[in-house]
């Protein structure tokens, strides 16, 4: 039970971005089309969730006054693992995400969740957190990404669906557009919030 | 575990394998062995003595930084509790039960704390039951609208309705009903005194939670006055009536406003009964049980109907005593003062 | 004393395995990373100047470019090179195709890590159509007074790729203009 | 133009032109997250600017005396890293001796500062970045330290202006659902806006 709770906790109630403000670096570089949200969604799904479970294992050797180093290592040596592998057996996989994994290692998610999380409970619930903080964040991702393409490039997932006559608004491609739409999103969900 | 595989596949792998293996390894294991032991020094240099009683203890501690212990924050007060000698029941949220682990914690004997609630003096406020001297449009606090004019509505020390004690409560024990008048929820309350601090017209107080009868009213006008600015009908116009029937003087009259003394307070509700303009509230009023007296346990030692507030009860000495049920009050003193537990409510 | 040893000790061991992990990788994926970009460059040159043999050749200013034949007649018809600069956020290389009077046949650019969704769309062919045709003379963003509009909001890029290219060609140009008779030489003993 | 005009250049280049926060984008979680007060925002800026500062420096003596020699560069992330890591740990032993309240004020984002893109974004461009003066010459040892030293306080200018401006935003009339964060936002999206007036400049 506590599993499924853990999950659905990171996708609304602790959602990484909108309620946590973490990962904000990668949030801003990538959502400007949806499918480059997708790759970094899932690349830093599966790197948070390895390096979740790993932290978990590790948490009892590692003593308090070297714990960021020790997480550190296990995540950057997980992303350049990822890279590399992918880089030799995915090609094609490779070249679309190839620009995603080096922005994974600064993605504060990872580490704020190793050290919030993973380094307080056991595997099973780490995972957990992990699927639930990866899938909250590639949705939050979409999302934003969602409405910075169609507003800055008028499609979605490279599908025209803006008319003819709509010239992009280019602001919303830049990163101060995506500040902005972040920021009417977290008043919208707020607004949500008191209305329940 | 992970070192056993690749320990034998570097073993079967051609050695040049080994040399490029080799390098990244010393270099990386030999920064990470630096910057252990730099580590493991500065963390020696900067130690922090910090007592670990007080980190037990504000783990303990609810960590809602209130204040009612009068300490900034519950570290503040964990921390005052091992190195100041502070008491340890000061926590109110926490009540008995949080003073004594703190108590164990710490190796003394808690003090008892009496577990208050926090009671809001006022009956008008809400939508319909406030006269409005003027129209208040700007900052929507109360501490914004009393700086105008004294307040938009007609007294002067009543409610303004602007909910700044709702906002405060930490604890969300505060709720408005549809009148738009605040009700305060007993069991979340933790006198917390967030609430008393947060309302300007200071109409809050804490009250021992055992204690049911209020006064209602904070107005210091005289009555007329009182009377008609109040919007509810219900002001204290400081008659006195309730002071002169209260049994056991527990209410005086200061600044034209009756004020309970609750250490005196029997929660007798007599006085409630007695307010002509019902400015007191009496949780209990109608449902007070009588007292009566279990005939074989009573030794006729006399000791209730020197209690009692309204002589009802009566008897020879040594002989079975009787209480007059139309006279008792259910004020439950005599309960309370009779050794053998020889009178039950009924 | 134990305590700094213990200390020094884990973090050795983490980071000891952690880059004999990374190394053992390294070691297996390299090769293939390597062979796969060979691999990956011969295409696109195909690509840029379809059905040429390509024989590789030095400038002396260190810039290795390849010169483009058709097969049968052994005549030059152009040549490939690939550019290098640092656009906003890191090195952009480009391959460029060149015909014999060095006009631009194609580009592509083959390895970048610009912002996505801004600089990074120089891969898309949109961009590269932008090129063709143009001498070395027009080459530069039309901020700078030449030919290639600037990508909404990836000037730098832009302007990055245009002048790598820029140079390489001039490069170029005066390496072929002031030895014609190393290409004759060069032609034969490569094939 | 001397050296002193390359630092000039440099520090001008990494305050306003290039800034860290509101032109490259990198370093934003501390960014929304630490500015709410001016002093955890003063003591964050100090904080990175000394990390950067130091990070700077041990990352180009591993790049150039432990990697290049070596032929290793696929280590240069995990080794970076694993320095900047090792950097904040000991700063943060130090802030919890020195200020014990700064240190409660920072809280999780003070180990944040690993990985803070910012640091090992000025860690990785000054092993690729060239002087302004003349692009041949590659940074050296002083220069990498310099740029880390201005792009820390680049960050620190921006952080201290988003503080101070969101603090008085607290009083200000805002609606309910907009307070704190979503305000911080659009104002960080409006600083940036405004930080793009000097993208244009040519030193």
């Amino acid at each position: 039970m506590r599993f499924i709770s853990e999950i659905t906790k990171g996708l609304v109630k602790d959602n990484p971005i909108f309620v946590l403000v973490l990962g904000m670096c990668p949030t801003l570089a990538v959502s400007t089309s949806v499918d480059n949200a997708l790759g970094m969604g899932i690349a830093a799904t599966f790197v948070l969730m390895c390096s979740n479970i790993i932290v978990s294992m590790v948490k009892g050797i590692t003593p308090a006054k070297i714990r960021i180093p020790v997480y550190i290592v296990i995540i950057a040596s997980f992303v350049t693992i990822v890279d590399m592998v992918m880089a030799a057996y995915e090609p094609a996989l490779h070249k679309s995400l190839g620009l995603f994994i080096p922005l994974i290692v600064v993605n504060c998610i990872i580490l704020g969740r190793a050290e919030a999380f993973a380094s307080k409970n056991n595997v099973l619930n780490s995972l957990a957190d992990a699927i639930g903080m990866g899938a909250g964040f590639t949705l939050s991702l979409v999302i934003v990404a969602t409405f910075r393409e169609t507003l800055g490039a008028g499609t979605w997932l490279k599908m025209s669906i803006m008319p003819q006559s709509y010239d992009p608004m280019l602001v919303a491609i830049l990163a101060p557009g995506a500040f902005i739409t972040l920021g009417f999103l977290m008043a919208l969900i707020n607004m949500l919030k008191e209305k329940k | 575990m992970i070192i056993l595989p690749a320990m034998i596949s570097i073993l079967e792998a051609s050695p040049s394998m080994i040399n490029t293996l080799g390098a990244p390894i010393m270099v990386i294991g030999g920064l990470g062995l630096l910057f252990g032991v730099i580590l493991a020094i500065a963390s020696k240099v900067f130690e922090v003595k910090v007592d670990p009683r007080v980190e037990q203890i504000s783990e303990a501690l609810p960590g809602a930084n209130c204040g009612a212990c009068g300490m900034p924050g519950c570290a503040g007060y964990a921390d005052a509790i091992v190195h100041g000698g502070e008491a340890v029941n000061k926590c109110a949220p926490g009540g008995a039960a949080l003073a004594a682990k703190i108590a164990e914690i710490m190796g003394t004997v808690a003090g008892s704390t009496e577990q208050k609630i926090a009671v809001i003096h006022c009956t008008s406020g809400g939508t319909n039951n406030t006269k409005w001297k003027y129209a208040y449009q700007g900052i929507e606090t109360c501490k914004a609208a009393v700086n105008i004019a004294d307040g938009p509505n007609a007294c002067s020390w009543g409610c303004v309705g602007y909910n700044d004690c709702e906002r405060s409560c930490v604890f969300g024990a505060i709720s408005i009903d549809e009148h738009g008048m605040r009700c305060i929820d007993p069991d979340k309350c933790t006198a917390c005194g967030a609430c008393v601090k947060a309302c300007p017209r200071k109409l809050i107080d804490l009250v021992p939670i055992n204690k049911t009868v209020y006064i209602k009213c904070s107005s210091k006008d005289k009555g007329p006055i009182a009377k008609q600015a109040c919007g509810s009908t219900h002001p204290c116009i400081a008659c006195g009536i309730c002071a002169k029937n209260c049994p056991v003087n527990a209410i005086t009259i200061e600044q034209n406003l009756a004020v309970i003394d609750y250490t005196k307070c029997i929660n007798c509700g007599l006085c409630a009964t007695k307010c002509p303009t019902k400015a007191i509230l009496d949780l209990l009023a109608g449902c007070r049980k009588k007292a009566e007296i279990i005939a074989e346990n009573c030794i006729g030692c006399a000791l209730c109907a020197k209690n009692c507030p309204v002589k009802a009860i009566s008897g020879e000495l040594k002989q079975l005593h009787t209480i007059d049920s139309n006279l008792c009050i259910g004020c439950e003193v005599c309960v309370s003062k009779c050794r053998k537990q020889a009178i039950k409510m009924v | 004393m134990m305590y700094y040893v213990k200390l020094g000790a884990i973090l050795l061991i983490i980071c000891a395995i952690a880059a004999g992990l990374l190394a053992y990788i390294n070691g297996l994926t390299e090769p293939i990373i390597k062979e796969r970009k060979a691999k990956e460059e011969i295409q696109t040159r195909e690509a840029l100047i379809p059905g040429a043999t390509f024989i590789a050749d030095k400038t002396a200013s260190g810039l290795d470019f390849f010169i483009a034949q058709d097969p049968q007649t052994n005549e030059v018809i152009g040549y490939t090179f690939i550019a290098a600069k640092n656009g906003y956020s890191g090195e952009i290389q480009t391959m460029v195709g060149l015909d014999k009077e060095f006009k631009i046949l194609n580009i592509k650019v083959i390895n970048q890590s610009e912002t996505p969704g801004l600089g990074a769309n120089c891969t898309l062919e949109g961009f590269a159509k932008l090129f063709v045709g143009l001498s070395d003379t027009e080459l530069l963003v039309d901020k700078d007074g030449g030919k290639i509009p600037a990508m909404a909001g990836a000037t730098i890029t832009t302007r990055a790729i245009t002048n790598s290219i820029k140079e390489q060609v001039i490069a170029l140009k005066n390496h072929l203009a002031n030895a014609p008779q190393a290409l004759a030489k060069s032609s034969e003993e490569v094939n | 133009m001397g050296y002193i005009g390359e630092i000039f250049v440099m520090a001008m280049t990494a305050i306003f032109i290039q800034n860290f926060v509101l032109a490259r984008f990198l370093g934003l979680c501390p960014y929304l997250g630490v500015s709410k007060k001016l002093d955890s925002a003063f003591g964050m800026g100090m904080a990175v600017i000394f990390v950067m500062t130091l990070a700077s420096a041990f990352a180009y003596l591993i790049q150039n005396y432990l990697l290049k020699p070596l032929g290793l560069d696929y280590l240069q992330t995990i080794s970076f890293i694993l320095t900047i890591a090792a950097l904040v740990q000991f700063v943060e032993m130090v802030i919890q001796k020195n200020a014990p309240a700064l240190y409660k004020s920072l809280g999780v984002y003070l180990p944040l500062i690993t990985t803070n893109c910012a640091v090992l974004g000025v860690a990785i461009l000054n092993t690729k970045a060239y002087r302004a003066t003349d692009p041949t010459l590659a940074y050296n040892f002083l220069d990498s330290v310099l740029n880390g030293f201005f792009s820390g306080v680049g960050f620190t200018v921006v952080l201290l202006a988003m503080a101070g401006i969101r603090e008085r935003l607290e009083f200000a009339e805002i609606p309910k659902s907009m307070k704190g964060m979503p305000i911080g936002l659009i104002l960080a999206g409006i600083m940036a806006l405004a930080f793009y007036g000097f993208m244009g400049f040519k030193i």
